[in-house]
Parts: C-alpha cells; structure tokens; sequence
C-alpha cells in the first residue's frame, strides 16, 4: 500500500465525503471526518520522510504513461504543502466540534463536514498534481467547497463574500484554463513536465507570454496577490471560525504553490526572471500588498477582518521571496508559507475561541476579555508575537530568512522595508492585545454576556498550533533543510 | 460549408451575447442565454465535438435555463438600470487588457490555424489516443481499450482521474445547495442577524471562571 | 550540578518562578513569598556560578540549535556575570520594596505584575549570559514585551499612551536595526558567537562598520541615546518599583550592557579604533549627556527629573564604549553596577516619598528631611554615587572613563564630563538641601498634618525602608571596594585588545 | 432498387428544399409580421410545416433503420412542443395585456 | 490578412465573447446577470478549447470504419469537464443569489454593498 | 381542450421514453456519442418533467430526497471504488486493465463501471437541485410578505 | 450541393431570422416565440446536419435538444402562467 500513498492522500478525503453523507448523524461524521483527516495527515508525514530521503515519487493515475495519462509527482515542495495543509485540517477538526456547532445549524452539519472533506481533497490534489489540467479540475472542488463553507457564516455579510469570492475565483480558474489553452495550443500537451520540455524553444513567442500573463493572473485572483486581493476579506471575515482557520492557514498558500509550480516547472526561471520582468513585478506588487494591506489592516475594528488584511500583506512576503530570484529567497518564501499557515491559523484557532464565547469578533466586544479567557488570548499572544516576527516563535525564522535573501541579493531597501512592515504588524496585533489585557470588561457593550474560558475540545488545537509555532521557532531545522531542498529542487527543474 | 456555417453561428453568438450585455429584463437575459447555448452547441457539432454539443445542449440550454427560471421566481424579473459611473471605466479597462492580451496572442504566427492538422495540438497526443494505443506503465506494446468513441475512452479511462474530479465537482455543487437551499423549514437566521454586528450566539457560560477577577484582590490580605 | 545546567538553572528560574506566580495569583502571600524565594534562589545560584567558574573562566551551553550554525545558546563571561550579579542583587531588595509599595498604594494586577518582573528578570539573565547574538536579541525581545504590562500597569489613557511610545520605540528600533544589524552581521561574519576581540575584524570595510555601529547603537534601543530616548521619560507613570526595574535592575542596563558587550565582543575595540566608528558615537554620547543633563535640570516631577539623570548616565557608558580604550571599558562596565545601585536608590527614595507623602513634584518637597531622614541619607548617597563623587561608587567608574577620554586627548570629552558632574550636582543638591533645610511651606503642612505621626517621623513602611536603605550601603561599598570588582573585571579587560599590552 | 432509390432522392430533395423553404418564410414571418399575434402564426409554420417536411425527407434518406425512429421521436417532440408552447404563449400574452393590433380579440390562435 | 481574419476567425470571435462575458461580470450589477456574463466567459473558453481540436476535413472521433481523418478528442474531454464545472459553478451562484436576495431583499450589486456599508 | 390533460397523458407516455432513452446514452457511450454524464441529465430532465407537470409533492414522493441524496455519495463511490478496486487487484489507482484477464476487457468493464457512477451522481444532483429551488418557491409563496425580503 | 446543403441554408437562414426577432422583442412575448422558433429550427438544422457530414447517427443530439426545448418550454410556461415551477397543474378548470 506503500506505493500508493500519492493517491490515496487525495482519494482518502475524497472518499469519505461522499460517505459522510451516507452517515448523516453529525456528531458520527464529525468523528469519521477527523479520523479521515488525522489520516491523510499521517500520509503526507510519510511521503514527506519519504521524498526528504530519496528521489520524488511519481505516481501514474490509471497506470497510463504520462503525458497521455494524468501523473502524481511528489517533491520535496508538494510535500511540505501537503503537510501543511493536512495538517491543519487534522487540528482544525477537533475544534470543529464546538465550534461548528455553535455556528450552523445541526441539520446542517453533516453537509458542513463533507464540505469540509472535499475541500481538503481539493487543496491536497492541487499541491500533489503533475498536469496541468487536473490541477484546474481540484482548484475548482476546492474553490467550489470554499465558497460554500464561507457562505455559512451566520451574517448575512457571508453570502455576499461568499458570492463575491465565487465571480472572481471563477474568473481566476477561467483565466487559467485560458492560459493553459494557449499553452495546448503551442505545446499539444497538458503534463507539467512535459510543457516545459516542449515549451523550452518556444520561449520567445507571444503566445508564451500571454499564455504566462493569463496564468499568473488567474492563480493571482485565488491567491489574493496584492491588486486582486478584493474577495479575501470579505470571505475571511464572515466564514464561520472553523473555516477561516482552515482557509487561512491553507487555500492562498496551495495557490501560490500551483503559481509557483507553473512558474518554475513550466515556464523556468530563464524565462520568468530574465527574459519577463517578474522580479520588478513581484516586487511591486509584494510591497504595495505589504504595506497598503498593513495600514488598512490597523484601522479595522474586527479581528477576523484584521487577520484577514494581514494575511493579504503576509502574502506580499511571500512574493517578494520569490521576487528575489534566488534560492535563498525561494526558500524564505516556502518558509514563510509554512510559518505563515502555522501562526495565521493559530490566530483564527484563538479568535474562533473567542467567537465562540463571546458571539462576536468586535474589537469593542472583547475588552478585557484575557482575564476571562486567558488560555486563548495566551495563546493569540504567542500566535501574534509570531506573526510579527519575535524572535523565537515561528514568524522570526521567515522574516530571518527573508531579510538575508535580501541583503544578499543586495536589495538593502527591501530589507528595510521587510522589518519595517514587521512594525506595522506590531501595531494591528498589539490593538487586539491592548484591548484585550487592558481594558476594562465594562468596555463591552451593553448586554453582552458574560464570557468563560473556551472548552478544551478547542483549547487544546489552538495551544498545539501556538506550541508549534514556539517550536519552529527555536529548533527551525526540520523546515529549513525541507525548504532549502524544495528551492534547490524548484530552481533547478528551471535550469 | 462547414465554414460558412461555423461564421454565421460565431457571428450569431456574438451578436447575442452583446444583445445579452444589454438587456435588463432577466427572464429576456434568461431566453437569450437559451439561445446562446444552442448556438455554441451548434458550433460543438460543426466543429466535431459531438460529445461536448450533446452535453451544452443537456446542460447549457436545459438544466441551466430552467435553474435559471427557478431563481427568477425566487429573485424577481427585472434588473434595474445603471446610470453611468465613472467606476464603470475600471471594469472597461480590465476587459480591453484581457482582450488585448488574446489579441497579442492570436496574432503570434505559431497561433494554429483554423482545422490545421498539423498544429501541435493535433501533432502531439491525440495520434496515440486516435489510434487508441496508449502505452502503459511497464507494459511493452501500448494498451487497447477498444471502444469506438476515443472521447469516452479518453474521458473515463486515460483521464479517467479528471473525470472523478468532475463528479466530484458535481457532487460539491450538490451537497453546496443543499446546504444553502436545503431546509426543510424557513430559516430565518439571515433576518434576524441583519443588525450592525452579528455572529454565532455565544453560548452561556457553564461554570463561573476561576480567574474572572484577578483584579478585585486586596493589597495586603 | 555542572556549570551547564547552572546556567540552565540561572536562564530558567525566574520563568518557573512567573509560573508559579501565576498559580498562587489568588493568594497574595503564597505569592511574594515565591517571589521572594525565587529572587533569593536566583541570587544563590548566581553567586555560586561565579564561585565556580571564577573570575577567568569560561562555560558555555547550547539549548537548540535554530538554524544550522545559530543555537540558541548561553556562555558565561565577566561582563556578564557581573551584571547578573547586580540584577540578581537587586531584584531581592526590588522585590521587598516592591511588596511594601504595592501594598501600601493598594495598586491592582499585582499578580500580573510580578509575573512580569519575573519574567523580566529571566529575560535579563538570559541577555546576561546569551552566548551569541541570535539568543541575544531574543532575550531582549522577550525583556521588551514583559515590561510592557508594567509600564501600562494604571492601564489608563496616560499610562497606555506610554506603553505605546515605550513599547513602540523599543520594538521598532529592535526589530528595524538592531535585527538588520545582526542579520548583516552574520552574512558578513558567518557566525553571531561572541568571541572576545570581536567577530568582524576583517570582514567588512570601514564604512559598513560605521553603519554597523549605527544600527546596533540605536537598534538598542534600550540604552537611550538621544534622540531615541523618548520611551524612558514616557515610562515614568509606572509605579515605582517598574521604574527601580526600568532604570536601575533591567531594562536600561541591558542596553547599555548590549553596547558595551557588542562593542567588546563583536566589534572589538581594536576594529572600533581602526575603523574609525567610534568617533561619532562619542560625539553623540557627549551631546546626549549634556542635553539631558539639562533636560532633567529643568525638570520638577522627581521621577522625571531622574528618568533624565538615567538618559544621561547611559550615555556615559556608551562614551565609555564609543571611546574604546580598556580604561573606558573598564569604567562602562564598572558604571553598569555603580549606576545601578546609585539609581535605585534614588527611585526607591522616589518611591518611598510618593508611598508616605504622596508627593510627586520637587517643589513640594520642601522641609521632608525631618519626616523622613533615613530616605533623605539615603537620597544624598544615591544622589552622589550617581554623581560621580565620594562616597559613592560612581566615582571610580566617571574617573576611568574621563581618564579614557584625556587618555585619547578628547578634550573636549573631559570637559563634557566635568560639566555634567556639575549639572548633576546641580539638580540633585537642591532637593536634598530644600529637604533639610527649607522650612516645610505652610500649605502643604495642612495637606499631611494628619498622616504625621508622633515622633515626627513619616517614614515609608519598612518593606520599602530597608531596601533603600540596603541599596545605598551598597553604594559606598562598591566604593571601598570597588578594587574588587576591577579585579573580577580583569580577564575581560585583557582579552580586549591584541594589540596592547 | 436503383429507381426507387432514386424516386426516394428525389422525394427527399423535394421535401426537404420546400421544408426549407417553409422554414424561411415562417421566419421572413416571425421577423416582417406587426405583432405577437401575427408572429405566432408564421411560428406555427415554422413549427408544423418546416418540421414535418424536413423530417419525413430525412427519413426517406434514411430508410427504416433506428435513425427513422428518432427521427420519428423527434417530430413528435417537435409537433407536441410547437403548437403547445404558441397557444400558450398568445394565452399569456393577452393576458399580459398585449392587444391584437385588428380583428376582434381572439381565443389565442 | 484574409488568413488573419479566416484562418483565426474563430478566435476573434473568442475574443469578442470573452470581453463581453467579463464585461458584464466587471461591470458588477445585477447578480443573476454576472452568473450569466460568467457562463458567456466560460462559453468562449470552451469555444477556444474545441477550436484548438479541430482538424479540417476531418469527423467526430468516434472511430468507424473507412473514416480516416479525425478530429482531436482531447480538448473535448477538457472541455466537458469545464462544463460541468461551470454548471457547478452556477448553480451554487443561483443558489447564492437566492439567499442574498431572501436576506438582503435586492440582488443588485451597489444596493447590496451599500447595506453592507451601512451595517 | 383541456391541456393538463394532454400534458399528462402525453408526460405519461414520454417519461417512460425518456428514462429509455438515458439508459441508451448511458450504455450506448461507448459506441455514439453520449455517456454517463448525458445520460444523467436526461434522467435528471424526466424528473424535472415529471415535477413540472405532476407537482413537486408527487415527484417527491417518486424519488424521494433522500433516495437522491444516497445516489449522489453513491455515484461518486462507485467511480471512487473502482478505482480502489483495481488497485486492490495489483494496478494503480483506476488502472482497469486489472478489472479483467485481458486488458481490453477490463478497461470496458471499468469504463462502464465509471460511467455508471457519472449517470447517478449526475442525475441525483441534477433532480436534487431542482427539486430544492422548486421547494424553496413553495416555501417563499407561503410567505407572502417574504416578497420584500424584509 | 447536396439536397442536405441546401436545407440546411435555408434552416440557417430561418435561425438567423429567429434571432432577429428574439434580439429585437419588442415585447417579452415575441421574444419567448422567436425561442422557441429558433430551438425547433437548431433541432432541424442538426438533423440535417448529421446528414451532411454522412453520420447520421448523430441524430442522438437533434434527439436531445428537442426533448430539452420540450422541457425547457414546459417550464417556460410554468413559470409565465404561474411563477412556480413545483406546483401540480392539476387543479380543475386551468388550462395551460
């Protein structure tokens, strides 16, 4: 069974969606759906010890010969998004039992799980995928999935964002499909590997180029980069708790996996940093998103909707790691993709406490609320400490990472501005802190009930994301020697 | 005749979509988009893609035109007409990029010309799938799966992986109405949570918390 | 125990302490007394570390190695021994001081409170004795986020405005320069361990070790140089225990200690000389400690006035390490512990008047001698330890670093130093002589004639009393035997420089 | 067999060109007449004539094989959907206030 | 140029209906309407796929015998998986529609976002 | 002329057909053009027909929600599982040459396995949407002063 | 040209007028007409078309689109004589 560990880490979840439906009692599901996702975590563990010790899987769906049929290729890169993704659905799952309930109604549940399921199936096909086609075909069941679990928010607000997501996600995935038309229509191939072999003379035509503006476009609009940002927000801010833990720590990232993918297995990094002016681009683009989604994120009175602003600018790092068109830069970005999934989902894990015990993620809503939840908004401390980038928690490493790839690229300004921006996250952060710790719990508007510390069914994901990232924060060596692998790997399939 | 065709139905579709663009009346924008439908359906067949013709046919101009009907019940007739502003230039000027951008593309020589066999679309895989010898992994000789219609053969067996994906995404959609829609009772969640801030209920607090009140502890006791 | 896991121990206690304290937060006395028992474990332990490792030697300890070639990591050095010791020293006497003030002015939080000190002192220790800069900076992070709910301790408007300056000052600072600084470092010199001669010698050119310099003098935020000194006056609204921690225990010495250990152990003096670099840090530690010797002059809250001392003082230690010289790294060293114990006592005088008298402001303090005369002695050796004159420690300290200074004919560094000893003078005497000597103004006899009581005396309560008291003892005995402490210095002194000697 | 299959092309040709051309003139109808009313009653050529035609031409061509049946199920289709949708369409229409430009107001067709 | 405009004829129309499809998405008004401009800009991505598999002269690939000419199935796999996905695709957004308009009473773009902005 | 009627006697007379007609596409696929996926929205369209012209209540009573709901996970998990299938036969994932001794003969097999799949969840799907927008009109009608949304 | 060719432009031509009408309304009515025209004729227009290219099992498709137009007109109906599309149409004394 060894062997097909590639398939089953998609097949597993997508199967027991469908089962779960057959299942029908919620709680039944939920237990089924966390066995599942525990699972499909353990899964990618062992392709990832796998792939860390030998060559990259390759796995051929229906035994067909690649570029015919349609091929699984696991690398050190699609590892790491493996197991992040599925590893964050394993702890949000768990917290998903108090906190799903709180939220949507019973009836609905079930559904709600199997959503949850297919959406997981989605994101890991992507990340796993060697074609071209089929990663269109899972960004679709996980866009699919996504809209719906956002739509599930109980404001009203939900539906709009969910709605709103649902254009521009269906525009990306349809701008992509245009990209890899055209793509077809210069190679007559659809396997990545098999693109960039054929592609490799024709670099030069416009075809190529369009093909390229098409796709970094459309995966742009799902991974929220910096102009095509809009839906993010919205969608993060009204889902229920549970899947802005999971989208958060996952979807953007999976899609700015599929870009990266394309840009370096398919078009080469000849290609997209010599000949195309994609430093420059990135670069813009990543620092707009940093610093216009920080300060707008400061002035938001939300905590959702400030964790979501944040994710858009967190986004701008990652970007700007591939914007220096190296592999230490390559390597802070994958890093940063991995530290940001840990501490953006630690953060929502806390907030979805507080939803839970409070009904609300007001700012005004939550004055002094750390005396009556202290495990949580310990918890979101330690989370944001790591967003900001203090030392010993996650968020430090990437920044570190970051900061060196930019000194050494000799972009000195960039690395300014890298931990100047830190400074802009110290202030959104530190507004949810102060109010918090500081203020009164006579703050809160009238009428609002009287909070207690979240259950420990939820307590105890939020504090193994917080410990984790405390953890990577201190010993970083596992994700540093899988990172630098996966940049070496990335920029040398380029060559 | 085949291109002549292939013209008018083109032209046939452009014009509707335009005349689509510009009608306010859904149920209008509803017939049209019918119309729309089997008119690229008829193009699927003029260009040979039987398959595809018999499924926008199944779907675009049925299923989708009566999903469309059973909203408009639900949502009203008619959309209200816009008057001109200035952010509608935006919108304007993203078209023209993404328009731009085909343009740029199409007029690159290497662009496959209408039916030309020998494009690389048609030079590089479909040969092996026409003559239905796919080679299988380990396998010496390519594998038969010897079924007449290569688009069925390509569909559920050589990306057989594609179309489980496709059912998947069926069964999301499904399963995502069903949620939406799906109440056995009217929910009134949405109207009652329409004020300022909304969210989950909290749910009350069980026990009284143990460090509720660091603060109230007197100095020197 | 082997030395390692002493260090291990030292790193570690005051953290297992602030959990503890945590624990026992609805029971106060449980709660000081682990307070109390933790400060005085930790003093132990620090004492007999250096029983053990002696003035010269060296042990180091690896927690978890971060990044290839970046532990997190804890040696030990005399620098930072000493220092430990002193923070160690003090946090016991800050601690009693600290249960007679909170007490007496019925503050809130209090568990919050020594939790935080708690943490604060482990974050000390931990600067005290990282063994490279990674551990380092991350120790100094963590000292700059505990402190934060002790600045805002009120948890007013007033009190949150200023933890918002402190906290953003020091974190900015931290994070823009002194994180790049280190990064910049370590591309440059491929390792961030602090070896005695520095680590940069030969790595980069001049210019880049004069920026270099920049980004690790501000990036320290903490040791106040003009004109990132904002956060410590802002600091001032804290109850005064915080401030004894801010000025005196913690925060402001790590700073400065970050300076000199920076300067000793990653620069080195020679590379500093060379390279020139040291020229405009002297100049800007020179203006900063006229300016804000002047500044406090014309200051008339008391704790304000001494926040301004302590901006000046700590520029003193940077001249002493701007000037590079053994002398001078001698005295910034040797004013690290001089200036410590001169200034605590001074905000425990602070304190002490505030707790008894509920006076703020310099002008009211007209005629206090005679209800408080053990404060006021205490205040006049503070006041002249701090001063740079006998019979306080301080002296030794100033006299090395004017000795630097004439030393590397700075003149012009003399005489800045002659003249801040003079303005020191000058805003100190005043408040001890109008204490003794001016007749208390009628006014404000009305306003406390009930609290006095019979003897005449209105001393604070003891638990404030006797630290302050201890503290200027302390003053004088590193006074007499300040020999000492130059000789537990020494090994460190000698590795300075290659070239001399 | 060689003169009835020519009999049959011919029968077809003839069938379907005036299919065609029923087709053409219901639609120079749909597009030239003044109203609904009118228009329905080109459409109903269209519906009926057209199709019938065009059909049965068809099937000639194709014999008695299954492409005769679906042909035959499409007529039905054709001739149940046409008629059907016209009589209720000028129902509607009347209904939604459409007045017959002359003539006295009929029952729909 | 007659092989500009005839041999890439299809693809101007492409062009055409894919402006006009985003037009009405961007131009952001009436829900169901996007829905529709969505299904029209999909519509010619489907035209584009289809075009691409298309071999002059050549017939449906369903093999029979004596045809040799067939036209590329590939595309016409991707591309019917591109129609379920878009059908998918709208009937969650009418499905979405529905329960905006049951909430917000209106599915007009700019009505919607001003209640959003007001609340 | 009452049309109901003829709409029923005629709807009675195509349903059947048209059921008979999907189960052509469906199993004809592999030799006309057609397939799972056709052949399940025909089927979807006999039901919708059959709502449209016997009301949603009687449909509903003919395929029951649940039953549709069954057959969507069902559809899935028969593609699904024939492809664990095969790869409990020694293949890998969907590789149906396993499916049988001969190569050929197990890609037929599989195919028509998969295929099946597609027509069920298709055609659950499909009725179910319907019947749940059709169910939602009812539900609104009730409610008149819904109209408003307020 | 074969017999096929030649209806099949005048079925095209017959479309072409349908859409016309369906583009120009001017009421909802003449637009639902022209619909419905225009599918009977595409129905037509594949049929011949299958013809033409000599595959006339292809039929399957014209099959199809009539069945959908017959559906989709039902619910087209439904939906102008009663805005619902669930409700039985078996109340006495209604005709369609």
């Amino acid at each position: 069974m060894l062997a097909h560990l590639p398939v089953l880490q998609v097949i597993l979840p997508l199967i027991a969606a469908p089962v779960c439906i057959l299942l029908r009692r919620a709680t039944l599901v939920w237990l089924f759906a966390t066995v599942v996702c525990v699972l499909t975590f353990a899964i990618s563990v062992v392709l990832l010890v796998q792939v860390m010790g030998g060559e990259p899987i390759r796995y051929e769906l229906g035994n067909w010969v690649a570029p015919w049929g349609i091929v699984y290729v696991v690398d050190s890169v699609s590892a790491l998004i493996l197991v992040i993704v599925s590893g964050i659905a394993a702890v949000a799952m768990p917290f998903a039992l108090r906190s799903a309930a709180s939220e949507i109604e019973p009836d609905r549940l079930y559904l709600f799980y199997t959503m949850y399921l297919l959406c997981l199936a989605g994101l890991l096909g992507i990340a796993i995928t060697g074609d071209a086609f089929n990663l269109f075909v899972f960004l679709e069941i996980s866009s699919l999935s996504s809209y719906t679990l956002i739509s599930l928010g109980r404001n009203r607000k939900a539906l709009h964002a969910a709605f709103q997501y649902l254009v521009m996600g269906t525009i990306g995935a349809t701008l992509y499909l245009i990209g890899i038309g055209l793509l077809y229509a210069l190679t007559g191939t659809l396997n990545m590997a098999d693109l960039a072999v054929r592609l490799a003379p024709l670099l030069d035509s416009r075809i190529t180029l369009a093909a390229f503006g098409f796709i970094v476009v459309g995966l742009g609009l799902k991974l929220a980069m910096f102009p095509l940002h809009l839906w993010l927000p919205n969608a993060y801010t009204h889902s229920p708790s549970v899947v802005s833990v999971f989208l958060a720590g996952t979807a953007t990232k999976v899609s700015l996996y599929a870009l990266l993918r394309i840009l370096y297995d398919v078009f080469g990094v000849r290609f997209d940093f010599e000949q195309q002016p994609m430093s420059a681009l990135f670069a813009i683009v990543a620092v707009a998103g940093l610093v216009i989604c920080s300060l707008v994120a400061m002035y938001q009175q939300n905590v959702k909707r400030i964790l979501a602003f944040s994710s858009v600018a967190q986004i701008g790092y990652m970007l700007l790691g591939v914007a220096f068109a190296t592999a230490a830069g390559l390597q802070a970005s994958l890093l940063h993709i991995f530290n940001h999934a840990l501490l953006k989902s630690g953060l929502f894990l806390a907030v979805g406490c507080l939803v839970l015990r409070t009904g609300s993620s007001q700012l005004a809503n939550l004055s002094g609320i750390a005396r009556e939840m202290p495990w949580t908004m310990a918890a979101f401390v330690v989370c944001g400490l790591s967003l900001i980038g203090v030392p010993a928690t996650a968020g430090f490493i990437s920044k570190w990472y970051l900061v060196s790839a930019a000194i050494e690229k000799g972009w000195w300004p960039f690395a300014a501005l890298i931990v100047a921006t830190s400074l802009l996250a110290v202030i959104y952060i530190w507004r949810v802190i102060e109010v918090a710790y500081f203020r009164p719990a006579s703050d809160r508007p009238a009428g609002s009930p009287p909070a207690t510390e979240a259950p420990l069914s939820m307590l105890v994901p939020t504090w193994i994301i917080a410990a984790a990232n405390i953890w990577f924060g201190l010993d970083a060596s596992a994700p540093a020697a899988i990172t630098a692998r996966a940049a070496k790997a990335l920029m040398g399939a380029g060559g | 005749m085949e291109g002549i065709l292939n013209i008018i139905l083109l032209g046939g579709m452009a014009v509707t979509a335009i005349a689509i663009a510009k009608m306010r009346n859904l149920f209008v924008v509803t017939m049209l988009s019918g119309i729309y439908s089997l008119l690229s359906a008829g193009i699927f067949v003029l260009l040979d893609a039987v398959d595809v013709a018999f499924t926008e046919a199944a779907v675009g101009a049925g299923i989708t035109t009566v999903l469309f009907l059973s909203t408009l019940i639900l949502v009203g007739r008619e959309a209200k007409p816009r008057q001109f502003r200035m952010q509608a230039i935006l919108p304007f000027l993203l078209v023209l990029a993404v328009g731009a951008g085909l343009i740029f593309a199409s007029l690159d020589p290497n662009m496959p010309r209408f039916g030309d066999p020998n494009s690389p679309a048609n030079q590089r895989l479909a040969p092996e799938f026409l003559a239905d010898s796919v080679p299988q992994v380990g396998n010496e000789a390519p594998t038969r799966v010897g079924i007449p219609n290569i688009v069925t053969t390509t569909l559920a067996s050589y990306r057989g992986y594609d179309t489980l994906g496709e059912v998947v995404v069926i069964f999301t959609a499904g399963i995502a109405v069903l949620i939406l829609l799906g109440a056995a009772r009217r929910r009134r969640e949405d109207e009652e949570l329409e004020g300022p801030e909304t969210g989950a209920k909290p749910e009350p607090p069980k026990e009284d918390s143990r460090m509720a009140d660091a603060s109230k502890e007197a100095p020197g006791s | 125990m082997t030395v390692e896991t002493l260090l291990l121990v030292i790193v570690g206690l005051p953290f297992a302490g602030a959990i503890l304290i945590l624990m026992s937060g609805d029971r106060p006395n449980q709660r000081e007394t682990v307070t109390i028992v933790t400060a005085v474990a930790l003093f132990a332990a620090v004492v007999s570390l250096v029983d053990r490792v002696g003035a010269g030697g060296t042990a180091s300890v690896t927690v978890v190695e971060t990044l290839p070639g970046l532990p997190i990591a804890f040696s030990v050095e005399p620098l930072g021994m000493m220092f430990a010791l002193v923070a160690s020293f003090l946090w016991i006497v800050t601690s009693f001081y600290a249960i007679g003030y909170m007490r007496a002015n019925e503050e809130g939080h209090q568990t919050r409170f020594y939790a935080c000190f708690a943490v604060a002192i482990g974050a000390t220790m931990a600067v005290a004795f990282a063994g490279n800069l990674l551990t380092m900076f991350i120790a100094y992070e963590i000292l700059t986020l505990s402190t934060y709910p002790l600045v805002t301790h009120h948890g007013d408007a007033k009190s949150v405005r200023a933890g918002r300056t402190y906290l953003g000052i020091l974190l900015s600072t931290s994070i823009m320069l002194l994180l790049t600084g280190i990064i910049v470092t370590w591309i440059l010199a491929g390792t961030l361990d602090f070896r005695p001669g520095g680590i940069l010698t030969g790595k980069a050119p001049d210019w880049i070790v004069i920026v270099l310099l920049g980004l690790y003098m501000y990036g320290t935020g903490k040791a106040a140089l003009m004109p990132i000194h904002r956060w410590l006056p802002a600091a001032m609204v804290a109850p005064t225990p915080v401030s004894a921690l801010l000025h005196a225990v913690a925060v402001v010495k790590t700073g400065v200690f970050v300076v000199l250990k920076v300067i000793v152990y990653v620069f080195g003096i020679d590379l500093l000389n060379s390279s020139g670099a040291g020229e405009w840090l002297m100049w800007i530690a020179t203006i900063t400690l006229v300016t804000a010797s002047v500044i406090a002059l014309t200051k008339n809250n008391l704790k304000a006035r001494l926040a301004y001392s302590t901006v000046s003082q700590l520029a003193y230690v940077v001249l002493a390490g701007a000037l590079a010289t053994q002398w001078s790294i001698l005295g910034g060293s040797m004013h690290i512990a001089m200036h410590a114990f001169g200034k605590i006592t001074l905000f425990f005088c602070a304190g002490a008047i505030y707790t008894a008298l509920h006076k703020t402001e310099i002008s009211d303090m007209r005629g206090i001698g005679r209800l408080m005369p053990f404060t006021l002695i205490a205040f006049l050796i503070g006041a002249l330890s701090v001063a740079g004159l006998p019979p306080g420690g301080g002296t030794w300290s100033k006299w090395y670093i004017a000795l630097a200074a004439a030393e590397t004919k700075h003149l012009i560094v003399v005489a800045a130093l002659m003249l801040s000893t003079l303005l020191n003078i000058a805003y100190f005497m005043p408040i001890v002589a109008n204490a003794w000597f001016v007749p208390r103004a009628a006014k404000s006899v009305g306003a406390m004639a009930a609290p006095v009581e019979a003897g005449g005396l209105k001393e604070a309560p003891l638990f404030c009393l006797i630290p302050l008291c201890l503290t200027a003892a302390g003053c004088v005995a590193l006074f007499i035997f300040a020999g000492e402490v130059q000789d537990f210095l020494a090994p460190m002194i000698d590795g300075l420089s290659t070239k001399a000697r | 067999m060689d003169i009835w299959g020519q009999i049959a092309d011919g029968a077809s040709w003839a069938l379907l060109v005036a299919g065609a051309l029923f087709c053409m003139a219901g639609g120079v109808g749909i597009l030239r007449f003044p109203d609904v009313y009118t228009r329905s009653h080109a459409a109903g050529v269209v519906d009926t004539a057209g199709a019938i035609l065009i059909l049965v031409g068809l099937m000639i061509q194709a014999g008695l094989t299954l492409i005769t049946v679906k042909l035959i199920i499409i007529l039905f289709f054709l001739l149940f959907t046409g008629p059907a949708a016209t009589h209720a369409l000028v129902k509607a229409a009347l209904s939604g206030g459409q007045m017959p430009l002359t003539g006295p107001r009929g029952k729909g067709e | 140029m007659t092989d500009l405009i005839i041999g890439l004829y299809n693809y101007w129309i492409v062009i055409i209906l894919m402006m006009v499809g985003f037009y009405i998405v961007m131009s952001r008004q009436n829900l169901v309407k996007s829905l529709i401009g969505l299904n029209i800009f999909q519509t010619s991505v489907f035209i584009l796929y289809i075009t691409l598999g298309k071999v002059t002269g050549g017939t449906a690939p369903i093999l029979e015998k004596g045809i040799k000419l067939y036209s590329n199935p590939l595309p016409h796999v991707l591309i019917l998986t591109a129609i379920v996905v878009g059908v998918s695709t709208t009937a969650l957004g009418l499905a979405l529609v529905v329960r905006i308009k049951e909430a917000y009473g209106t599915i007009e773009e700019n009505e919607i976002n001003r209640m959003d902005n007001e609340s | 002329m009452r049309n109901h009627l003829v709409l029923r006697v005629i709807a009675k007379l195509l349903i059947p057909f048209i059921l008979v007609f999907a189960l052509y596409v469906q199993f004809h696929g592999d030799y006309g053009p057609g397939g799972g996926f056709q052949a399940g929205v025909i089927f979807a369209v006999a039901f919708i027909l059959y709502a449209l012209i016997y009301g949603l209540e009687n449909a509903r009573r003919v395929m029951p929600p649940t039953w549709l709901r069954a057959g969507t996970a069902l559809g899935v998990l028969i593609y699904a599982g024939t492809g664990i299938a095969t790869m409990f036969l020694g293949g890998k994932f969907l590789d149906y040459s396993r499916l049988a001794h001969d190569a050929s003969h197990g890609q037929h097999y599989g195919i028509i396995a998969v295929e099946f799949g597609v027509g069920l969840t298709v055609a659950s799907v499909m009725v179910t949407i319907f019947f749940v927008f059709a169910g939602r009109q009812r539900l609104t009608d009730e409610d008149p002063d819904e109209e408003n949304g307020a | 040209m074969s017999m096929f060719a030649a209806a099949i432009i005048g079925v095209v031509v017959t479309m072409a007028m349908a859409l016309l009408r369906a583009l120009m309304g001017p009421t909802i009515y003449d637009r639902i007409l022209a619909v419905n025209t225009f599918g009977t004729v595409t129905v037509l227009a594949i049929s011949i078309f299958g013809f033409l290219m000599g595959r006339p099992e292809f039929l399957d498709i014209a099959l199809i689109y009539a069945l959908i137009n017959f559906a989709g007109t039902i619910a087209v109906l439904k939906f102008l004589r009663y805005g619902d599309l669930g409700r039985a149409s078996a109340e006495p004394d209604e005709d369609i």
